[in-house]
């Protein structure tokens, strides 16, 4: 077992173990934070797939600006532990049975794969994740879909506006 | 590195992200679920373009392929920044209406 | 590449006019001509007269028939602006931006009928639903709206999620964004494909059935429509839920013989799920908006024909569709708009006080039901015929059929209530005439459009 | 000559037009003058028709295609021959008479009613017309219907009484079960030889299986027992004196009754070949004869007993159609025409003298105050009594002799029948016109001899019942006699030929006519005698006696078995099968898609939670539906 | 020209109608029209040549159907039919008022073109569009100017012969797509080659929707309903007129194109026919109520018409052609009866009615008329139909015409029993005070009867206008 795969494993179980801290946290503020932790094990594991550029905005964007805007909503709204009472634990039995469900066919499916079974990712080498190649794809390929985001924002933004708006 | 692993790995996140969308009523919680959801998915793409870029390096080794998964990952993350800023201006316009996020309690709207 | 530019230069233009202009009233006319210009432009792309052109890199590929569909489309706004632009004026205070948004989903639409490629997909998917988002919330003090637009917030992400998964392992299975599938095994007929690609393909399968409200992915559809203000539900249910459709044809166009008879399975199971549904829930809705909002689910069952067959007809079908489920729409949602009383009763003696209005909304009512020589009968016909023709699929017309029958029960609900019953229906004060002239020109375009639906279908053919 | 047939029926449906448009216009006068005249006019050209037939043989005339489709083809066409003309005769010369009577009969009509009145009549004998003339069944079955039509009509004629509408009703719906038949002997005659026309039909008879000809002339004689109130179909002429007299007189005895004896005399050549029928034909009749003769024995009614008397001759003339004695019945049909119409007129003529009273009980001793009426009405009686030399003697002689030559047993029954015709005409004749009056006092004073116009043609007919018989004299009295024998002789050729000849001794039918006629004469003097002194009695009959006078209770019988069920049976359909059944089924799916929107709708439970997770599952078996794809598959078309 | 005229002026007519606004005017303009269209479709019927009364324009190149109308001997009977019925059912409900006249003429005008255009079309994908055309108008009718329960009534009338229309349509598309030239034109629907599991499906969806129609037993639920809720005149026209598209409809477009389907199914339809007249006739004696009488007495008439339709021979077929026509006059005339009295007395029910006779001679004796060729005694018109149906019946099968001919004896007993029980008998209350009817009623009554007798004695006319389609269709 090299470093990779210890690596690989760590922060698997990082990732799995924060996820699920997410859903049962019952403060919301504490759901954020495993959260955000759940973004950092997936910035690790970008960096140890070469994906540099990803694991960096992932961890601004998200980690940053997404879940500091969220945290600040929650803050907003005074949110605590006491604010969400228990749902019946049949409704939560049959979502994670339908989760768990959901997981175990699609996992199955994967197993039977016949055409992945000798695929592997190469992970710590190869530089289509640095900023270099990226941007140059980005910027000639991709520029339609680039611009197009735009006016994404754009509308995000008017929506923003007209929503939070007081009037 | 089996592609597996991550696949493996990428389902968990996935079904624990809709495990939370289905258990949890705090709407900005059910909100997070999604987003994990979707960081699962990055993950995933990243996995199967550094996946595709072995496969073509080991042809040409001056490939480019994969890049457009991680690009995909990249406008995954642009889309994600714009739903969350309206995603939150609606949930803070509820909450100043009903002064509740939760989801339990939205059901004006049903039969 | 015309209408993309444009829809978004128009959107930032009605941002701007909000500002500068202060008179509400105006930017409606504003939007008119924008849209004018938006269809002149895009008829200009079709015709070749001119166009922007920019290199795509493969990401969109405009053909004919999504020109014709965007045509159509804005065609259908405009009607859409004219009838109903005074009530979007009422919706809110923030007219400009209402319209601004607007056009940023005409923007998604266009990408939608042209895009090559998952990615392009993804992106028009998402422009087109985040205005609506807004839309849908528009009508802020109302906790109803308020609750649709969470509601559909929510789920609408969720399904973007799902989405996104169906990309991914699509992606991991082929390598690629792009839509055309892996050549087929010679010896074998089949599609040698990955599971992944196949549960990839599942999952965009649910995404987009989602998005056009089939069954059982449908439950947003009845809640958002009836908390929307009405105005935009009309948009939502006529434009959107089309772009929608033409993105999901152009989806799995080419991926039937991957999916093989199992599909055929799976899309009969959610046909007769989503006809089953949004008609036997809506005989028994007691509000008309609700009422239409399950026959969108309905006609949405019809559409979903369009995706089972696949072949000449149903390029023509799906076009004749998109016009006369869009007119007769927004039609009647334009006369529900200005109803008070959004019930059946509320529509009782509608014929007495208002003959013009019942007229109007007669027609579009009957063009929903199907009836000959309105637009909804060629419509449904040839969704039916391109079924027929496909084969091995008699029963599930013979099912749609008896749906449609169902359907007429509701739909004749609101010709008893306008014309049968005596009441007082009432109005949003007096009814202008320029509304009443633009509801006959609609009601005769749907005359017109069902007699002689070569009228729309010609362009096709040229 | 023959040419002008068409005028024959073409006077009275002239006259009925007239009458019937103008009923409100015309004069009372004027009516009886046009309607009686259409009639004479009738019996003029039919009189230039009988004589062209004796001389020149039968001819058609046909008007025009009445109906063609594919290769049916059905002319309107009139044929005369010799029983076409021999009917003519008696239908418009016994018409006319009766027309004429009815002048003063019904005079106290208002004037549209009374134009009415001789419309229908007018009608009537326009009908009955077509009846015998046409060349083809079709032409007859026009005619058939039109008569049962007119007689609906004429029962009902005094509409404003309920009881006689439903007297007409019944006697519609009887007939038409006859019709009924009727009208299958005629597609089956159509299916297997493509023609209705006598002429074709008769000549082609032996291209017919002998299961078809038992077949059609059974149903041609389901036809004529409806029409001829035969068992089982006869109860509606009793009902049918709701009637006015005359018209009973005309339709219920002389003319449309024998409808059925003329047309199985018209097919005689298919009966002829069909001896199971013959047999049927010949039971029918003698069962009838003698039982409407039993219930005629206790009627009380004048009109009734007479309407009982008609169903039993009926059934002689069946009889005799049965045993092949095709002139003897036809020849029963003309002496029963005069002898019947008389009994009828003068029955009218009492009633009309009595003010609508029509029960015997009340009436006695009349002879001294209706002597025209008195003395034609025993007339008639000895006539149907069958007392030689009296026209009934020698047509029924034929008859029973025919019969005895058959089979003995027929005999002696027809001739029991025959006692007891005389012992009811007689005591009816007793009761009516001997001993003393019972009726009010104010009766009493009003009694009075009808008008000349009534009483004329009573004895018009009273002479040709003394004197009809004479164109039928048996063999044995004198050879070649039988005039209407040799008349007829072409019409019925065909069976002659086929008919293996019985001839009697000579010596044994003397001692046959002697013994009946010494029987019956002592019935007569016994029945004479028992009621001449007829008092009432308020005892109620018991017994067989109470059977008899309550009908043998058939008509409770068919109430019973027949319309009671049906009604039922009907209510049934309407206010269960069609409401909760058909309806409630149809409805039922309406309700089920009301149920159905009801419970659906639930689904919709305004959760998000709850969408999803549907989503989510549904996606899950979609998936699972991929992976068992081929299982699915082999079980989807294991259904489809 | 004149196919396209018969449907156009009726038509036009009928959109102008709802521009007028004053009574007196629009009943005027609408008698006037349709005596217009009268004089066209007789002129049409005897002095044109065969070549002049086909008109094929291009409608749909794209899907194969054309505007393609024509008359052949059929066309021409219905068209006449239609054509004589709408001036006699507007002279005849003259004096009623309606609401909105301008609307009610207008609509029953544009019936009128609609129930042409389905005699005449010559394209499965018109006859369908007219078909539908002919029951929005009357679904309006019903249910604005109909009686207390017309909502529900006149909608379960639309819903269920909606979905037979529905079911056809399946049914012409799958026809259609069998077609060797992709097209919808009658002599390609003439010309398909189905195999027989095929011919089986299309069969029963074209024969349900005609079956509910016209309609058959067990379908009929509606029309008894419908008849008696409907307004009067639109009554005449449902029953005298429309009716008639179902078996119509049956031999121009299943009979010749499902040959064999037709004849394996024929045992099958012959039976619920005959039942449903029987079952029809039976609860017609039990009907308290005039109008619901004459229905059940319809569906029992239009049984035996769908049963001689399937026994498949041609006298049994030209007793149909010309029963069709004489069933429209002779159920029209029973309807201007029933309206006379309910009108006049403002109720219909027997055992409020009685003595009319003694009030109103002229209605009784016309009413006798009708009568007796609902009964279908010769020399009036039903019987020539009827004889030859039943003879049709009985070349098919011997037993089942002995079964069905009951009904000719139940026909006799119902229809007299209203007869007795409307006119003879004392006068009641109701009943008491009645008048004659009047001068319009009078004429049109009047003239139904010549007809009726007319045709009665002499049918050749329209016998021999058939013949031609009954020889196409039975080769």
């Amino acid at each position: 077992m090299d470093t990779i795969q210890i690596l690989f494993y760590a922060l698997t179980v990082v990732a799995l173990f924060s996820a699920i801290m997410v859903l049962v946290s019952k403060n919301p503020v504490h759901s954020v934070l495993w959260l955000i932790g759940v973004f950092f094990a997936i910035s690790g594991h970008y960096i140890l797939l070469n994906a540099q550029f990803l694991a960096i905005v992932n961890l601004i964007v998200y980690a940053g600006a997404i879940m500091v805007l969220f945290l600040f909503v929650i803050m907003l709204m005074n949110l605590n532990n006491q604010s969400e009472p228990q749902k019946h634990i049949w409704i939560k039995l049959a979502g994670a049975i339908a989760g768990g469900c959901f997981l175990m066919v699609l996992v199955s499916l994967v197993r039977q794969a016949v055409d992945l079974e000798h695929k592997s990712v190469l992970v710590g080498t190869g530089d289509i994740g640095l900023i270099r190649n990226l941007g140059k794809a980005l910027f000639s390929d991709f520029v339609v879909p680039f611009e197009i985001s735009s006016v994404l924002f754009l509308s995000a933004m008017v929506g923003a506006v007209v929503i939070g708006k007081k009037d | 590195m089996p592609i597996q692993y991550y696949i493996y790995l990428c389902l968990a996140l996935f079904s624990i992200g809709i495990i939370g969308v289905l258990t949890r009523r705090n709407a900005i919680i059910v909100f997070m679920c999604i987003e994990l959801m979707l960081n699962a998915v990055n993950l995933l793409l990243v996995a199967f373009s550094k996946m595709h870029h072995g496969a073509a390096i080991a042809v040409n080794p001056a490939s480019q392929t994969g890049v457009e998964g991680q690009l995909f990952v990249f406008f995954i993350m642009v889309v994600a920044a714009a739903e969350v800023s309206v995603g939150l201006a609606i949930i803070v316009m509820l909450f100043r209406n009903t002064h509740s996020v939760d989801i339990n309690f939205l059901n004006r709207l049903k039969n | 590449m015309n209408a993309i530019i444009l829809s978004a230069l128009l959107g930032v233009v009605m941002m701007f006019s909000g500002i500068i202009i202060k008179e509400k009233s105006a930017l409606k006319y504003i939007a008119a001509a924008g849209l004018l210009l938006l269809l002149i432009a895009n008829l200009m792309h079709t015709y070749g007269i001119y166009q922007v052109r920019i290199d795509t890199h493969g990401l969109l590929d405009f053909q004919k028939f999504g020109l014709f569909f965007n045509s159509i489309v804005f065609a259908a706004t405009l009607v859409y602006v004219l009838l109903s632009g005074k009530d979007i004026e009422n919706t809110g205070l923030n007219v400009a931006e209402y319209f601004a948004l607007i056009f940023f989903v005409l923007c998604g639409v266009s990408i939608l009928s042209a895009y090559n490629g998952l990615l392009m997909l993804f992106l028009g998917i998402e422009i087109l639903s985040i205005p609506l988002y807004i839309l849908t919330g528009a009508d802020k003090r109302n906790m109803k709206s308020n609750e649709a637009a969470l509601k559909y917030f929510l789920m609408g992400s969720f399904s973007t999620g799902i989405m996104l998964m169906g990309i991914a392992l699509v992606y991991g299975a082929t390598g690629s964004f792009g839509m055309t599938p892996p050549p087929v095994n010679p010896v074998t007929g089949l599609y040698q494909g990955s599971f992944l690609e196949v549960a990839g393909l599942l999952l965009l399968f649910v995404s987009m059935a989602f998005k056009v409200s089939a069954a059982p992915f449908h439950f947003w559809t009845p809640d958002v429509y009836d908390g929307a203000p009405s105005v935009f539900t009309s948009f939502m249910a006529t434009i959107v839920k089309a772009a929608g459709f033409i993105a999901f044809i152009r989806l799995f166009a080419g991926h039937t013989t991957i999916l093989g008879p199992t599909w055929k399975i799976i899309l009969s199971f959610v046909i007769i799920a989503t006809l089953l549904i949004g008609n036997i829930t809506a005989v028994f809705q007691q509000s008309v908006k609700r009422m239409l909002a399950y026959s969108s689910i309905a006609q949405a069952g019809f559409m979903l024909f369009a995706l089972y067959s696949n072949n000449d007809l149903t390029q023509e079908g799906i076009l004749l569709y998109t016009v006369a489920y869009s007119l007769a729409t927004i039609g009647i949602f334009a006369v529900l708009i200005k109803m008070k009383d959004y019930t059946y009763d509320g529509f009782n003696g509608l014929a007495k006080k208002q003959p013009v209005l019942a007229f109007g909304a007669t027609v579009c009512l009957l063009s929903l039901a199907g009836i000959p020589s309105t637009a909804g009968f060629f419509a449904k016909y040839y969704m039916l015929a391109a079924t027929i023709k496909e084969g091995g699929a008699f029963w599930l017309v013979i099912v749609a059929v008896l749906f449609a029958a169902v359907s007429a029960y509701y739909y004749f609900r609101v010709i008893q209530a306008m014309y049968f019953k005596d009441g007082d229906a009432e109005t949003h004060g007096p009814i202008s005439n320029g509304f009443k002239y633009a509801l006959l020109l609609l009601s005769a375009l749907i005359v017109l459009v069902g007699i002689m639906p070569s009228v729309v279908l010609n362009w096709l053919y040229f | 000559m023959s040419k002008l047939v068409y005028l024959i029926p073409l006077f009275p449906l002239l006259g009925f037009l007239i009458n019937g448009l103008g009923r409100k216009s015309l004069s009372k006068s004027m009516v009886g003058i046009i309607g009686s005249g259409a009639i004479l006019a009738s019996f003029v050209v039919s009189l230039l028709v009988f004589f062209d037939v004796k001389a020149n043989g039968a001819t058609v005339v046909t008007l025009f295609n009445f109906i063609q489709a594919d290769r049916l083809t059905i002319p309107f066409a009139f044929q005369a021959d010799q029983l076409s003309a021999l009917f003519l005769l008696i239908i418009t010369g016994v018409g006319f008479l009766i027309h004429l009577y009815s002048t003063a009969y019904m005079h106290e009509e208002e004037g549209p009613h009374f134009a009415r009145y001789f419309a229908y009549l007018n009608l009537f004998v326009f009908s009955m017309l077509l009846l015998v003339l046409g060349a083809n069944y079709v032409i007859m079955f026009i005619g058939w219907e039109g008569v049962g039509l007119c007689s609906y009509l004429l029962i009902g004629y005094w509409f404003k009484n309920d009881q006689y509408n439903y007297a007409a009703k019944k006697a519609f719906v009887m007939n038409r079960i006859g019709d009924l038949g009727f009208l299958l002997a005629l597609f089956w005659l159509i299916s297997k030889l493509g023609t209705v026309n006598y002429s074709d039909v008769f000549a082609q008879v032996n291209q017919l299986s002998s299961f078809d000809i038992t077949a059609i002339t059974v149903l041609l004689f389901v036809g004529a027992m409806g029409k001829s109130a035969q068992i089982p179909l006869y109860t509606w002429l009793p009902d049918a004196m709701a009637g006015p007299t005359p018209v009973s007189a005309l339709i219920h005895a002389a003319t449309m009754v024998t409808a059925g004896i003329y047309m199985i005399a018209r097919s005689n050549i298919l009966y002829t070949m069909a001896p199971a029928t013959q047999t049927l034909v010949a039971i029918v009749g003698l069962v009838t004869a003698v039982f409407a003769a039993t219930i005629a024995l206790k009627q009380n009614d004048i009109k009734k007993v007479l309407a009982y008397s008609t169903v039993s001759q009926l059934g002689y003339m069946f009889l005799g159609l049965g045993v092949g004695a095709y002139t003897g019945a036809v020849f029963h049909v003309m002496t029963h025409a005069f002898f019947k119409a008389l009994l009828f007129l003068g029955a009218g003529s009492v009633i009309h003298a009595m003010h609508h009273e029509q029960d015997i009980r009340n009436m006695g001793g009349l002879k001294k105050y209706l002597p025209v009426t008195h003395i034609t009405f025993l007339l008639g009686c000895l006539a149907i009594a069958g007392i030689p030399p009296f026209s009934g003697f020698f047509s029924k002689d034929e008859i029973l002799m025919a019969a005895y030559a058959k089979n003995p047993l027929y005999y002696f029954i027809g001739l029991a029948g025959a006692l007891m015709t005389a012992f009811y005409m007689f005591r009816l004749y007793s009761i009516t016109f001997l001993g003393n009056f019972r009726g009010t006092h104010e009766q009493e004073h009003h009694l009075h001899e009808s008008p000349s116009a009534m009483t004329i043609p009573l004895i018009i007919l009273a002479v040709l019942s003394v004197i009809g018989g004479f164109v039928g004299i048996p063999e044995v009295f004198a050879s070649n006699a039988h005039s209407l024998e040799h008349f007829l002789a072409p019409v019925f050729a065909a069976s002659t030929q086929l008919k293996e000849a019985h001839h009697m001794e000579a010596s044994e039918e003397y001692l046959f006519m002697a013994g009946s006629t010494t029987a019956i004469i002592l019935i007569i003097v016994l029945a004479v005698r028992s009621y001449k002194k007829y008092q009432r009695t308020t005892a109620e009959n018991t017994g067989i006696a109470k059977v008899l006078e309550n009908k043998w209770y058939i008509d409770e019988l068919y109430d019973a078995l027949v319309v009671n069920p049906l009604n039922a049976f009907a209510g049934f359909l309407k206010n269960v099968v069609e409401k909760s059944g058909i309806d409630g089924v149809v409805n039922g799916v309406g309700r089920l898609v009301g149920y159905g929107s009801r419970q659906l709708r639930l689904l919709q439970s305004g959760q998000v939670g709850s969408y999803i997770l549907v989503m989510v599952m549904v996606m899950v078996v979609f998936v699972l539906i991929w992976f068992n794809d081929a299982t699915i598959m082999r079980f989807f078309s294991k259904i489809f | 020209m004149i196919p396209v005229l018969l449907i156009l002026i009726p038509l036009l007519t009928g959109l102008l109608s709802f521009l007028i606004k004053e009574e007196k005017t629009v009943k005027g303009w609408a008698l006037l029209t349709s005596l217009v269209t009268l004089v066209v479709a007789v002129t049409g019927c005897w002095f044109y040549p065969a070549a002049q009364l086909t008109y094929t324009t291009s409608w749909l190149p794209g899907l194969g159907a054309d505007f393609a109308v024509g008359m052949d001997g059929m066309g021409k009977m219905l068209c006449l039919l239609t054509a004589i019925s709408f001036p006699v059912v507007f002279v005849a409900t003259q004096k009623n008022t309606y609401k909105n006249a301008g609307r009610f003429y207008g609509l029953m005008l544009l019936t009128q073109a609609g129930l042409t255009g389905v005699f005449l079309a010559q394209d499965a994908l018109l006859f369908y569009f007219f078909w539908e055309l002919a029951l929005i108008p009357v679904y309006f009718l019903c249910s604005i100017w109909g009686g207390e329960k017309r909502i529900a009534v006149t909608f379960k009338f639309f819903v269920y012969t909606f979905l037979g229309s529905l079911l056809m349509l399946a049914g012409i598309l799958f026809v259609y797509f069998h077609t060797a030239d992709q097209s919808f034109a009658i002599k390609s629907f003439y010309q398909v080659k189905l195999s027989g599991a095929q011919q089986g499906l299309a069969f029963w969806l074209f024969f349900l929707a005609f079956a509910i129609k016209m309609p058959v037993f067990p379908f009929h639920t509606w029309q008894p309903d419908a008849y008696e809720q409907s307004p009067t005149a639109v009554t005449m026209i449902l029953s005298g007129v429309m009716v008639k598209m179902g078996v119509f409809a049956l031999v121009r477009w299943l009979l010749p194109v499902f040959p064999q389907a037709a004849s394996d199914s024929a045992h099958v339809i012959i039976i619920l026919s005959v039942i449903g007249m029987l079952y029809a006739s039976l609860i017609a004696i039990r009907q308290d109520d005039l109008k619901r009488l004459i229905a059940y007495s319809s569906i029992a008439h239009i049984g035996l018409m769908c049963a001689a339709v399937f026994a498949n021979n041609k006298t049994g077929m030209e007793g149909v052609m010309i029963q069709m026509f004489n069933h429209g006059v002779n159920v029209i005339g029973l309807w201007i009866v029933a309206d006379a009295i309910e009108q006049q007395l403002g109720t219909r029910k027997f055992s409020e009615l009685g003595g009319l006779a003694q009030k109103a001679p002229a209605l009784a004796i016309l009413l006798m008329v009708m009568a007796l060729a609902n009964i279908a005694l010769p020399l009036t018109n039903a019987f020539i139909g009827e004889f030859l149906m039943f003879n049709g019946l009985f070349q098919y099968n011997v037993w089942i015409a002995a079964v069905a001919c009951i009904s000719i004896i139940l026909a006799a007993v119902y229809t007299l029993n209203m007869v007795q029980k409307i006119f003879y008998g004392n006068t009641v209350p109701a009943t008491a005070n009645a008048t004659d009817i009047n001068q319009n009623v009078q004429f049109t009554l009047v003239l139904l009867a010549l007809l009726v007798i007319v045709l009665g004695v002499y049918p050749q006319p329209i016998i021999s206008l058939t013949t031609d389609t009954v020889h196409a269709i039975l080769k």
